[in-house]
């Protein structure tokens, strides 16, 4: 694995509102829902940046904003040199080609109408000026690539299983060569012993062609596998991003600590002994978020300060960043 | 669901509860008669602005004229006047004075029964020629815009310009009560037919009282809902008893009316008019709900005639009406005589009555309908007009064909008429007798009728379109002048009197002969002028098709004696339920 | 969707046997279910048969259409009479007519075979017309939401609110109007020779387009806005493909299932309205049989003939069985909750 | 909820504004006018009913002060009193202390002198009202269970038999059906009256007949079943289809699995839920049948709102046009609305703000 510090993709204070109207006659904008509200991260070239949250907490927003599948609120997004929220229709189709998506549920996910070797191959139709035979012998690559039987390519997807189908997606996602992909939590829809073949294969993809993921997940202990580092969301802000050793050993987030201690130890003996964080009350809305730390109304240790101010994410560690004031 | 279970049995329920409380008829009073009227509301029963048939009919039988009209000869009788004195004047206008029975009062309907109605004093109301007045000023008022304002206005003195607000004064019309019983008119011509006019619809007498309201408010104006039940009034020899809009009308027998000759005290006691389709009309007669079906259904004329007892209440009667194709004569091919005249000549009117129409219609040879007064007849002029005559017919065309230098199959012609079943038939049968006679294709076309009126009037008249005309007052002079002269009805003119579309023709000697037979005194050399004028119009200049004179098909349950009008308005007072 | 069959091959050899398997994609499967349907089967044999008829009619018709025999009026064929007893005491009899003559003596058997041309241009006319808008104007509303779908489908409400029956009087009074007030080389004018063209049956036409694809368009735009969301949608924004493509590619493929169902299921309603449009005397110039034209004529005298009304009636009647057993039929097959039922 | 039905209602003019406006300028443009006739009146006379009926003023003046007419409430001292003229007949008014508040005059027929459209709307359309509710109730009441039956044994012969006779009630018209049910029932066998309409206005609440006997539902028979028979078809069919589909979802195969039995499910699990496709056609049906259906009135000679439809725009009686055009689309946006509403209660996961 190639370990440069060439930092890849960077976010800064990213921002997704989605506007709510309301209005008897003449529809006005009387509010939004703050999926995302100014997050800034980096990922470095050949990682595995993991990001973490429950959900409706605006992480797989996070990605789609990322690959201008949402047009940002504000913020900006960018990609090898190329700021992405400027970029004009062409320039974007480009910019597509190096940056992919797996998606989460495998079912909706392929056109059922499509052979499986047309939506592997589609991307490159869309992006190439390749012949069909090119196109076909490609095709037959990649899914030989991704474990399927390249003679399956004329069938449909709803021949396959959810395992076989994720592994359709990942083709697909592979067809152009990308230097980077969003996973969008793509096995939490599989069966648990499918997940891990999954698993294993974008663990070995990206060491093949040395990609770069961002891989979304709504627990931790998916992402301790196959992440470098780690960020933590809360209802659209990062609240703790650190290394995977670091975070998971030491968190300093209050959330983290929470969602830590829900986390299942294999070992008997430390999960008698694991103390849990039991977090009282439900997520607040996106619609109306709380002031100051938008944990507040969930943290164990809040007080005034938490309500007034909003925390600085800040470097508490090398590497290891925190948005608490009581840290 | 089960809620909408709920609500389905609460409805039943309630409406069980409803008819307990809906008590059981009254007994039917023992003459009654149920007919009935086309289906559509009657769009009025007010005499001043009527002008379809059905609402004539009521009015005719509630109210009544100075004069009356013979419901089968169409002779002049003694209505509200009992007799005129016809002056004519030098400067060539005519004064008649018409003497007025005063024994005809005013009644209504309370609810019950049939009452006379008083005035302030108490007393009972009587016709007078005032209330007649009143009518014809209700009729040439401006503000009522009455369609049939022109009927008067072509020959009451005055009246035109005060229709057309030209004169604000009434005094100026030609009409003036002398006193209660005396009514003098003064017409502007002294044509033979003014008798007739005023005795028609739009000079019935019409209760001023109920319209403006008097006895300083204790009859309140009903305006123009005078017509309604509630409201109305009348003196003929019904009178209004319900009107269901839209649904039927009942007229209940005036037993004030004092009866005369021509008009007798009804033997009926009441008459229901039933708005319905005709294939409605049969089956309600049919299932035995009706004692007369006003129009039979020509296609139920096979079935009736075969069935013994259908059959024997089947009556056909002649009916003052004329089915035409008239001819745009400035219209391209049809702007030759020659091709008109075939085009007359090859339509079998026999056969087409025979097979398609099935009324016993009587084939036409000319336009103004035998049984007019003034107009002539089959017996007097059998060869008078125009006939089935194919080879003569083939003959024009191709002598027309020869001169152009051209085939029949390449003549562009077209045919218009307005959309109906039966216009239809007549158009394809006589489509088809042109094209084996004369090998012209004809193409149909049909247009929406009030489309259709427009079109058959206007500078793009087509060169061939139906047409039909029924009197409004059974004179030759109501449609050989006021259909097919300069300005008539079907031939409309400019200012300088130059055809404008229609027939879109004009002819000096026929225009002179209709004057003259207006004015001529002389039954038999009127009918002799008209005679010479249908012959220029039906074979000289060939402006149209006559096709058939119409007859009217109904039928009368076998316990009811009644005569059969041809005007189209049935006299009921003339009727009788016998017992059975 | 949890029926899809698990194929998770497990060996080499699994792999084999599945690969001999015949596979079937999703048109295959619906035909097969399609085809199990009784009623569909046969309601698709009627439908074959009547565009054959219409199509050969000048072969089967033994007479021509508008061919009138005046003295064969009303002539029934004698074995009519048992039948219809009722016939009896007048019918004259003429077995040259197999179904008898109607009231000016045409063949009304021919006329039968000749009216199924309008009544199917109808039923391949309205969907393609509603099908054309419909699905254009719905797709167009429900993909790029917002405002845009929001004035179309307002636009959409208006149309739906306005009796079309009514429009299409409007219309046909207005185009079949003098001449004097369309000029040549006007689009009226040319609206008015394609009527004329068509004998009468463009307004036909147009009053079925009218409410046609007002329904669609709303349907359409359902689906659409439906499969919008779906991820493979996403997918596809993702890997760069154009707005053109992804509505071609991806929605439109995935809601013709029940667009087409719909449409096999609105051609009973289109020919009706074109009965009804006859029946008050807005239908097809004459001579031009429809079956429509041919009911409204004969329901005049159905006391006396009802052959003239009962037997288009009966074509009629079964041509809208044919399309409604087919369009059920087809909503069963292409159901994808139905798939692998059966 | 109540925010969502205010914005309808206000959206509902906004259509009726746009209605009104089409039909205007159409009817306008139609070759004929109202006092075209078949013996065509002298000039004179049709300038003097044109200036009646304020049709020689401009259109926009004409457009305008029907508008007024029809969606200004107006605000008198005077009582109500239509008698004098049919120019001034108002369909709402209500009396606050001495001030009458008055609304929706929507003009004089032209064609029935003395009768106002509101006229036509009070005694015709009850007519109407009823007749189209007795044929939904019978639409509903037959579509449903072969719906249901078919769904239940789909493929079956049951199946095709019950769609069969669901399906014939769509394919043979109103044009012939009508006369053979007046020629059996009416004619042969005087089992029922062959026309008419057993109730006449006044009515009852301004729309329930007054005589709910025996005799009304005589008349009702014949008419409510040939106009019901059609919708029955679509009905049974909705019905049908939508059942099929939720036979097959996992809750009824739960409810299945506890053990219930099978009417049960039917009725209280997949009845519920596979309402909502057949309540969506209700909404047009019922503005439909209640406007009024031109031949069925015509065949049974009952004096409904159809005949106007038709005839109005033959008759060019413009006031009528527009009057039963604009009524037509009231009807049909508030039958949607109801729609709406209705799916609220039959899916609570509907919510409207």
């Amino acid at each position: 694995m190639t370990d440069n510090n060439e930092v890849l993709l960077r976010v800064e204070n990213l921002k997704m509102h989605f506007p709510i109207f309301r209005g008897i006659v003449f529809q006005k904008q009387v509010g939004a829902v703050h999926a995302v509200d100014g997050i800034s991260f980096d990922v470095k070239r050949g990682e595995t940046l993991g990001l973490v949250g429950e959900s409706g907490c605006g992480k797989s927003t996070t990605g789609r904003a990322i690959l201008q599948l949402y047009k940002p609120t504000g913020g900006k997004v960018f990609f090898k040199d190329k700021e992405l929220t400027t970029l004009k229709r062409d320039e974007m189709r480009a910019v597509r080609r190096e940056m992919q998506m797996i998606f989460q549920d495998p079912y909706a996910s392929l056109n059922p109408r499509m052979t499986v070797g047309e939506i592997a191959g589609e991307p490159l139709i869309v992006h190439s000026a390749a012949s069909p035979k090119e196109i076909q012998e490609r095709v037959e690559q990649l899914l030989e690539l991704v474990g399927l039987n390249p003679r399956f390519a004329n069938r449909y997807p709803h021949e396959f299983s959810g395992g076989q189908r994720q592994r359709i997606g990942i083709a697909r996602a592979l067809a152009l060569q990308p230097s980077f992909i969003v996973c969008d939590e793509p096995i939490s829809a599989l069966d648990v012993s499918i997940q891990a073949q999954v698993v294993n294969l974008l663990d070995e993809l990206q060491d093949k062609f040395s990609l770069t993921y961002l891989f979304i997940a709504h627990d931790l202990s998916m992402v301790r596998h196959i992440s470098k580092r780690v960020a933590v969301m809360y209802l659209g802000v990062i609240v703790e991003l650190a290394d995977r050793e670091s975070l998971y050993l030491e968190p300093f987030h209050p959330y983290t600590q929470a969602l830590l201690s829900a986390v299942p130890i294999p070992d008997p003996f430390a999960e008698v002994n694991r103390t849990r964080v039991i977090l009282e009350g439900d997520v607040p809305s996106p619609v109306n978020p709380p002031s100051g730390c938008r944990f507040r109304t969930r943290c164990p240790i809040a007080d005034k300060v938490c309500a007034e101010s909003r925390p600085e994410f800040r470097e508490v560690k090398p590497g290891h960043f925190v948005a608490c004031h009581k840290v | 669901m089960r809620k909408m279970f709920i609500l389905l049995s609460l409805l039943v329920v309630f409406s069980m509860a409803l008819s307990a409380c809906g008590g059981a008829a009254a007994p039917a009073p023992s003459k009654v008669l149920t007919t009935n009227f086309l289906s559509g509301d009657v769009p009025t029963l007010d005499p001043a602005v009527a002008e379809d048939t059905s609402s004539i009919q009521i009015a005719q039988e509630t109210f009544g004229g100075v004069t009356h009209l013979n419901e089968v000869t169409n002779a002049v009788e003694p209505g509200l006047a009992t007799s005129w004195d016809v002056v004519d004047n030098a400067d060539g206008s005519q004064t008649i004075t018409f003497h007025l029975r005063n024994d005809v009062p005013w009644v209504r309907w309370n609810g019950t029964k049939v009452e006379k109605v008083q005035n302030c004093d108490g007393k009972d109301r009587m016709v007078t020629a005032g209330d007649i007045a009143y009518g014809i000023y209700r009729n040439q008022a401006p503000a009522n815009a009455s369609p049939y304002a022109y009927l008067l206005g072509f020959v009451l003195k005055g009246a035109s310009d005060f229709n057309n607000g030209k004169s604000t004064d009434f005094a100026s019309v030609g009409v003036k009560a002398v006193d209660d019983q005396t009514l003098e008119m003064i017409f502007m011509s002294q044509v033979t037919y003014n008798v007739q006019l005023a005795g028609l619809w739009v000079a019935y007498a019409q209760p001023k009282w109920v319209i403006e309201g008097d006895c300083s408010g204790k009859v309140v104006a009903a305006g123009e809902k005078w017509i309604e039940p509630a409201n109305f009034q009348g003196y003929g020899p019904f009178t209004l008893k319900e009107w269901v809009h839209d649904d039927y009308i009942s007229i209940v027998k005036n037993p004030f009316w004092p009866g005369s000759e021509a008009i007798p005290q009804p033997k009926l006691d009441e008459v229901v008019f039933k708005m319905l389709d005709e294939p409605a009309q049969l089956a309600e007669y049919e299932a035995g709900k009706a004692d007369h079906v006003s129009s039979v259904p020509q296609s139920d004329i096979d079935r009736i005639k075969a069935d013994p007892a259908l059959s024997k209440e089947f009556a056909i009667s002649p009916q003052l009406c004329t089915y035409y194709y008239g001819f745009n004569t400035k219209a391209s091919v049809v702007d030759d005589v020659r091709v008109r005249r075939a085009l007359s000549m090859a339509v079998d009117r026999q056969s087409l009555i025979d097979n398609v129409a099935k009324g016993e219609q009587e084939p036409a040879q000319w336009f103004a309908r035998p049984g007019l007064a003034g107009a002539p007849t089959i017996e007097t002029h059998p060869d008078l007009g125009i006939k089935y005559d194919p080879e003569a017919a083939k003959a024009e065309l191709k002598s027309y064909l020869d001169e152009k230098g051209v085939t029949a199959d390449s003549l562009e012609l077209t045919l218009l008429f307005n959309t109906s079943a039966g216009h239809q038939a007549i158009a394809e049968t006589i489509q088809q007798m042109w094209k084996d006679t004369l090998g012209v294709t004809v193409k149909l076309t049909n247009q929406e009728a009030a489309v259709f009126w427009d079109t058959i009037k206007g500078k793009d008249t087509p060169q061939i379109y139906r047409a039909g005309w029924c009197l409004d007052y059974p004179d030759a002079n109501n449609f050989v002048r006021e259909v097919l002269a300069v300005n008539g009805s079907q031939n409309p003119a400019d200012e300088k009197g130059e055809p404008t579309g229609g027939f879109n023709w004009k002819n000096e000697k026929f225009e002179e002969l209709v004057a003259k037979a207006a004015t001529e005194a002389d039954l038999a050399k009127r009918v002799e002028l008209y005679a010479q004028a249908e012959q220029i119009a039906m074979v000289d200049d060939v402006i149209m098709i006559p096709i058939y004179w119409y007859t009217n098909l109904d039928m009368t349950k076998p316990y009811v004696t009644r005569t059969y009008s041809s005007s189209g308005h049935e006299a009921f007072e003339k009727w009788d339920i016998l017992p059975h | 969707m949890a029926n899809t069959n698990e194929v998770e091959p497990k060996s080499v050899g699994a792999r084999d046997t599945l690969l001999t398997q015949k596979r079937e994609s999703l048109g295959q499967d619906a035909f097969r279910r399609l085809m199990r349907n009784h009623a569909a089967v046969v309601g698709g044999v009627i439908i074959i048969i009547l565009i054959l008829l219409a199509l050969l009619a000048p072969w089967i018709a033994i007479k021509p259409f508008s061919e009138q025999v005046l003295v064969d009026q009303n002539k029934v064929p004698k074995w009519l009479v048992s039948v219809f007893p009722s016939l009896e005491p007048y019918a004259v009899y003429s077995n040259d007519y197999p179904l008898g003559a109607d009231y000016v003596g045409r063949d009304l058997f021919s006329r039968i075979i000749y009216g199924s041309r309008v009544s199917l241009t109808v039923a391949l006319i309205g969907p393609l017309i509603s099908i054309i808008i419909g699905v254009i104007y719905g797709s167009i509303s429900g993909y790029f939401g917002g405002w845009v779908d929001n004035i179309m489908m307002r636009i959409v409400d208006v149309l739906y609110a306005f009796p079309s029956l009514l429009f299409i009087i409007l219309l046909m009074a207005f185009f079949r109007s003098p001449i004097s007030d369309i000029q040549p080389g006007t689009f009226a004018y040319s609206i008015k020779e394609l009527d004329e063209s068509l004998g009468g049956m463009f307004f036909i036409f147009i009053g079925i387009g009218l409410t046609a694809w007002e329904t669609m368009a709303r349907l359409t735009r359902g689906q659409v806005i439906s499969i919008r969301e779906k991820e493979f949608v996403e997918a596809a924004r993702t890997i760069g493909a154009s707005n053109a493509r992804i509505m071609f590619r991806h929605i439109l493929p995935n809601i013709v299932g029940p667009l087409v169902v719909a449409e096999t299921l609105a051609i009973p309603g289109y020919i009706s309205t074109e009965a009804f449009l006859s029946f008050i005397g807005l239908g097809v110039n004459p001579p031009t049989p429809s079956w429509g034209s041919m009911i409204a004529d004969g329901a005049k005298a159905i006391r006396t003939y009802p052959n003239q009304a009962i037997f288009p009636a009966l074509a009629l009647a079964i041509t809208m069985f044919a399309f409604n057993f087919l369009g059920d039929g087809l909503r069963d097959a292409l159901d994808p909750r139905l798939r692998g039922t059966q | 909820m109540g925010r969502f039905i205010v914005r309808r209602l206000l959206y509902m003019l906004a259509v009726i504004l746009v209605v009104s406006v089409i039909t205007f300028l159409l009817m306008h443009a139609v070759p004929g006018g109202p006092f075209t006739r078949e013996k065509s009146l002298p000039e004179e006379t049709i300038k003097i009913l044109e200036k009646r009926y304020h049709l020689d003023q401009p259109l926009y003046v004409q457009y305008t002060s029907y508008l007024y007419a029809v969606f200004i409430p107006h605000f008198t001292t005077t009582p109500p009193n239509a008698a004098l003229s049919s120019q001034d007949d108002f369909l709402l008014n209500v009396k606050i202390g001495s001030l009458w508040i008055r609304w929706m005059n929507f003009g004089p027929s032209y064609r029935s002198r003395g009768r106002t459209v509101n006229d036509i709307f009070r005694d015709n359309l009850p007519i109407s009202a009823q007749l189209g509710v007795m044929s939904l109730i019978i639409s509903i009441l037959i579509g449903m269970p072969l719906g249901v039956m078919a769904a239940l044994k789909q493929n079956t012969m049951l199946d095709y038999l019950g769609m069969g006779i669901a399906i014939l009630g769509v394919s043979v018209p109103v044009i012939v059906l009508g006369p053979i049910f007046v020629w059996v029932f009416g004619i042969t066998l005087k089992w029922l009256p062959p026309t008419g309409w057993a109730a006449k206005p006044p009515f009852f609440l301004g729309f329930l007949p007054s005589n709910l006997n025996w005799e009304f539902f005589q008349h009702a028979l014949m008419p409510s079943f040939a106009l019901g028979l059609g919708s029955s078809a679509v009905i049974a069919r909705l019905t049908r289809a939508s059942l099929l589909q939720t036979i097959r979802e996992d809750y009824i195969r739960t409810a299945r699995a506890k053990g219930l039995q099978e009417r049960v499910i039917i009725v209280r699990h997949a009845m519920k839920n596979s309402m909502i496709p057949v309540v969506t056609i209700l909404g047009p049906l019922f503005a439909a049948l209640v406007t009024g259906t031109f031949v069925t009135e015509l065949i049974f000679g009952i004096p409904g709102m159809g005949k106007y439809f038709v005839t109005s725009i033959t008759n060019r009686d413009y006031p009528v046009i527009m009057g039963t055009i604009l009524l037509y689309a009231v009807f049909l946006v508030l039958a949607n609305l109801i729609v709406d509403i209705m799916y609220a209660y039959l899916d609570p996961r509907i919510r409207y703000d």
